[in-house]
């Protein structure tokens, strides 16, 4: 296949109008950033690098890598880009290449670019680089495996995000739709992360005026390290809250009252039958996703404590 | 340096009938449609040089595809004795090592030992035999030294090595070169010409350069649109200019080299 | 080389090749509006907007299912939305039993499932008319004056360029590891997991340094032309009389679907 | 078909004693420190027609990056009588047009027509202005018709094509080309040799083709490691074999061309 979709591209019709308006709104902002902050740091540059790269970024998905029986990893981006070109560029190109896939090869709807663009684009850069960011200074091998896991939380949070739009659209419950995406994106993020960190490597070998940490401090400041932080623990606390009791969350939701309630028809963001009583048929679909949930929360947490423990010794 | 073909993990061929590649009425067509080979049919004996010119577009990269297999399942191919199909591809890329056109291409590891170490790796061959090919592949190539150098900052002329290597420390029984002294300044494309002269190895070469088939292929075969419209003596050929003409090429100067 | 299979375009003339590009976004993004705000069930308000496609279809000389056969790609994503059909709202259907879980299919939930498909279906197949109709540096130029940042805009026309170059960089690169991959008998080939992955990375490595070295030799052969960071374009797009007309037809095509949507 | 260079916009250069390009004592340094040019000293005429030819790394590409002022700013070099600074750069590279050897780092467009367009756009003239230059510089490469196709589309010998076009819609005084006949085929290449011939313009090519150059070329300059070590009549030059060898040059065929 010359190009094969990702699963992470929602298409059109799959969100209410509400919800693909609101991400459209909170994208706009992000990209408007995005373009005056790449204008003020890149300067004339810019326009070449970040084309050229979006067209890396595209280009790249297309290597893969034989797992086994005929399946392989895949390849999405948006974490290597904001690593090595900074968070803001790298927003630019993942939103360029997000927008070429859904206009040219219908991979992603137009009216839901802007959630695609938010999930791929903008919280894997807040992700990626702020995880990355806070290992600048530290050694190398924990630098690289902070990308790896900012890589993959990146490509977990963005699966995450994924599935709450679709719930909130009320297109399918949050017990199926969690485990579901999570378990699929578990196995991608894995070699995301893999080919991140080797790609990273390679760079570094070749090209270590790219991946300097002057360079990279310079891109994003401590703001982006708060950014990441708080968006990975807001990821690592919902996913298994929100699995295992999505009424729970959705009580929160209401609460805050961003579901805005009074909205009815056609702006209906939170169809009623979505709230589901814990019955009998919904109960073991919910374990089941539960349990996926929570040994991604342990294995994370083991492998950062792990990770801290080689830095510290270090 | 020839490369010698003796060692513990010799390929053991089927017995070959004289050609160690026949290919009978090859067509192929890619996916938008394009018949880029339109009955295509060559024997090629071991140890034979041959070059294979036509103009842009002739369809020589296409053939050359096919020879390891990366084109074309099940074609009317047989290499050593072995047919074109899936369960003999793995066997058949360790016979035919294919070299493409633009090193960058085929340079994909950071340093120039772990590229050359790729083929031999993948071939599941135990770690010190996998050291000590890459060593004798790059002295074939007369870059011992350059081993722990990364690929990205080499010359071009040393990329091309380089790529050559990486097929050799497969010991492949042929060699398919495409293009291989182009972008070359004359003094890289004069060292690769020796070379190449040195390597006892059946080759098939595509090429423009139609001075380097003069000095170095006696046997030559032209094609044009999908199909060979001669197939001789290079000494021959290079001399009907109108031919020559007919099929985008010019006769080289022969005098000058040498 | 020839990557460019995966561009859409048709080489045809129609009149709704010859509409300005504008007017085929604004339309487009009207439909697919119009999909999204339409209510679940409204089947016969879904059939009008199909029947508009296939208008759509016939305009443009791609032949009536030319649209239909493209849309199946969107169709691996129907697997999310199929959860919807067991939603406990409406009335049962039927129980499936499947020993470790009970399917509970509702009439209210196959509704649901059916209309997202549908709005789906219709969206897409609009996209595949845009861009089937409209070169993609057409489609550019009609973001640009439609407003958007130039800067985002010029990077798209970048990655469209350069998109074929560098597919084809890693389809020769694929080819060249492929060529590679040999095996020999007795021994089990291919090599570890990790050293795969490795090789892969290495790949994207490289593939990103090239880019990335490609890119300053652009801005170089960009600042030898004159630029100095304002990148200017020409406006080569002039809207007339015919495509006014179709986009006030297609406006009220468009609200006369939301009518029959909406009345019950 | 020579450009002819009578338009509205013509550009009015300051008087020029004789020479259209002098540089005088040229050193330059990349960053890394490594010294690329080490004394250059080179004085063109209008209308001349000058190959520069050396191994690879000698420094070719680098001089010509100096010429539109893309490296090292306040070189000693004049160009149509203006010297090489940052005020006059604009003015310079409306003068001065640089092809890349690349045609892939040069279209960087989506279709040739903007492509072509670019370089007349940014130096401000009006629309109806651009547009005529665009058509008379596809015109001069012999491809009219080509202005909506998509470069991507194309063949390497018309990419090198549109690429010399897109530096002729800037009406350049001086042509400078880097390796033009690099990667094409012999006919592609044939067709670029008598297009060039074609042109009056002022012109000075880097390329490792040294048919070509005794073919278009009256002189010829060979540099190697940052220095010019030869400059004078081609034909002169091309006979000294020792001369060509000690700088990786091969003596050319000069008989089967033409
Ligand atoms: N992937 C592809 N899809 C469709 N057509 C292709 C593809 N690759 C090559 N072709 C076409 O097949 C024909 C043969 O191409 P091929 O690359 O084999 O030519 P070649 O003889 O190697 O030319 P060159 O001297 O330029 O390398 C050409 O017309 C080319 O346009
Ligand atoms: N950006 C750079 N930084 C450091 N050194 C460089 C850079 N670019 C080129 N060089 C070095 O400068 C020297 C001259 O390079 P240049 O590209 O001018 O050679 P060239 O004569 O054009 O060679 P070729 O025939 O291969 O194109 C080479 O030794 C090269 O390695
Ligand atoms: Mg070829
Ligand atoms: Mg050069």
């Amino acid at each position: 296949m010359l190009y094969s979709p990702v699963y992470m591209h929602i298409p059109d019709g799959f969100l209410t109008l509400a919800v693909s308006l609101v991400f459209w709104g909170i994208t706009i902002v992000m990209v408007a950033l995005a373009v005056k902050n790449t204008n003020r740091s890149l300067g004339e540059k810019q326009i070449p690098l970040m084309g050229v790269m979006a067209a890396f970024i595209f280009a790249a998905q297309m290597l893969n890598f034989p797992i086994a029986g005929g399946t392989s990893g895949h390849f999405l981006g948006g974490a290597l880009a904001a690593i090595v070109l900074g968070p803001w560029a790298g927003i630019l190109v993942m939103t360029a290449v997000i927008s070429v896939q859904a206009l040219l090869f219908q991979d992603g709807g137009l009216l839901v670019m802007g959630a695609n663009i938010f999930n791929m684009g903008i919280l894997t850069a807040v992700i990626g680089f702020g995880l990355y960011r806070l290992a600048i200074g530290q050694k190398r091998v924990l630098r690289l495996a902070m990308a790896g896991i900012g890589a993959w939380l990146a490509t977990m949070t963005a699966a995450l995000m994924a599935s709450l739009q679709l719930w909130l659209s009320g297109t399918t419950p949050l017990e199926i739709v969690i485990p579901a995406m999570l378990g699929v994106h578990a196995f991608i993020g894995i070699g995301e992360a893999l080919i991140t960190v080797a790609a990273l490597v390679y760079i570094e070998q070749t090209r270590p005026d790219l991946m300097s940490e002057e360079k990279t401090a310079q891109e994003g400041g401590h703001g982006w390290v708060i950014g990441g932080v708080l968006v990975t623990l807001a990821a690592v606390i919902l996913s298994p809250l929100a699995s295992a009791h999505p009424d729970g969350l959705e009580r929160v939701a209401e609460n805050l009252g961003f579901l805005g309630r009074g909205m009815d028809a056609p702006f209906q963001i939170l169809p009623d039958y979505t709230i589901p009583f814990l019955g009998e048929t919904a109960l073991s679909t919910i374990l089941a996703g539960a349990l996926g949930a929570l040994l991604l929360l342990g294995l994370t947490i083991l492998l950062g404590r792990s990770l801290i423990r080689k830095g510290n010794q270090a | 340096m020839p490369v010698k073909h003796k060692a513990d993990f010799e390929l053991q061929l089927p017995e070959c009938e004289g050609d160690i590649l026949q290919i009978k009425d090859l067509h192929f067509a890619y996916p938008d449609g394009f018949r880029a080979l339109q009955g295509i049919s060559l024997s090629v004996c071991e140890g034979e040089r041959i070059a294979l010119v036509g103009p842009n577009g002739a369809g020589k990269s296409t053939l050359m595809l096919h020879l390891n297999g990366i084109l074309g399942e099940n074609s009317p191919i047989s290499i050593a004795g072995l047919t074109l199909e899936k369960e003999n591809l793995p066997l058949i890329r360790a016979v035919v090592g294919l070299v493409f056109q633009n090193p960058d291409d085929q340079l994909f590891s950071p340093t120039v030992f772990e590229d050359v170490a790729f083929g031999p790796l993948h071939m599941g061959l135990p770690e010190e035999e996998v050291k000590r090919r890459v060593q004798e592949a790059l002295a074939a190539v007369g870059m011992e030294e350059f081993g722990s150098r990364l690929s990205h900052h080499l010359s071009m002329g040393q990329k091309k090595r380089i790529s050559i290597a990486t097929v050799l420390a497969m010991r492949p029984q042929i060699l398919v070169l495409d293009e291989p002294s182009a972008g070359l300044d004359p003094r890289a494309r004069r060292s690769l010409i020796d070379f190449l002269r040195g390597l006892s190895i059946t080759m098939l070469v595509s090429t423009h350069d139609l001075q380097m088939v003069a000095e170095l292929f006696p046997r030559m075969v032209i094609l044009d649109e999908g199909v060979i419209v001669a197939d001789g003596a290079t000494a021959d050929l290079l001399q009907d200019e109108e031919l020559l003409l007919a099929h985008g090429l010019e006769k080289p100067c022969l005098s000058a080299a040498d | 080389m020839h990557v460019d299979i995966i561009d859409q375009y048709q080489f045809l003339e129609s009149r709704i090749h010859a509409l300005d590009p504008r007017v085929k976004v604004l339309i487009s993004v009207g439909f697919i509006l119009s999909n999204a705000l339409l209510p679940d069930g409204s089947w016969p308000a879904f059939a009008l907007s199909w029947l508009v496609l296939l208008l759509a279809n016939d305009l443009a000389n791609l032949g009536l299912g030319f649209t239909l056969k493209r849309s199946l790609i969107a169709l691996p994503f129907a697997l999310v939305a199929i959860s919807a059909i067991f939603s406990p709202i409406g009335e049962p259907l039927a129980i499936w039993d499947l020993g470790f879980i009970k399917l509970v299919p509702t009439d209210a939930g196959l509704i649901r499932f059916f209309s997202i498909m549908v709005r789906s279906w219709l969206s897409v197949q609009m996209a595949i008319l845009l861009v089937a109709t409209t070169q993609f540096p057409d489609l550019i130029h009609a973001l640009e004056h439609l407003h958007l940042p130039i800067t985002l805009t010029t990077i798209i026309a970048f990655l469209f360029r350069y998109l074929f170059v560098l597919t084809d960089e890693v389809f020769r690169i694929l080819r060249a590891r492929d060529a590679r991959s040999a095996g020999l008998p007795g021994l089990k080939s291919g090599g570890k997991l990790a050293w795969r992955i490795k090789t892969t990375g290495s790949m994207a490595g490289q593939l990103f340094t090239r880019s990335y070295e490609r890119s300053d030799r652009i801005y170089l052969a960009m600042i030898s032309r004159g630029y100095t960071g304002r990148i200017r374009t020409l406006h080569p797009h002039q809207m007339d009389r015919s495509d006014w007309l179709t986009l006030a037809w297609s406006a009220a095509l468009l609200t006369l679907i939301q009518i029959v949507g909406w009345i019950r």
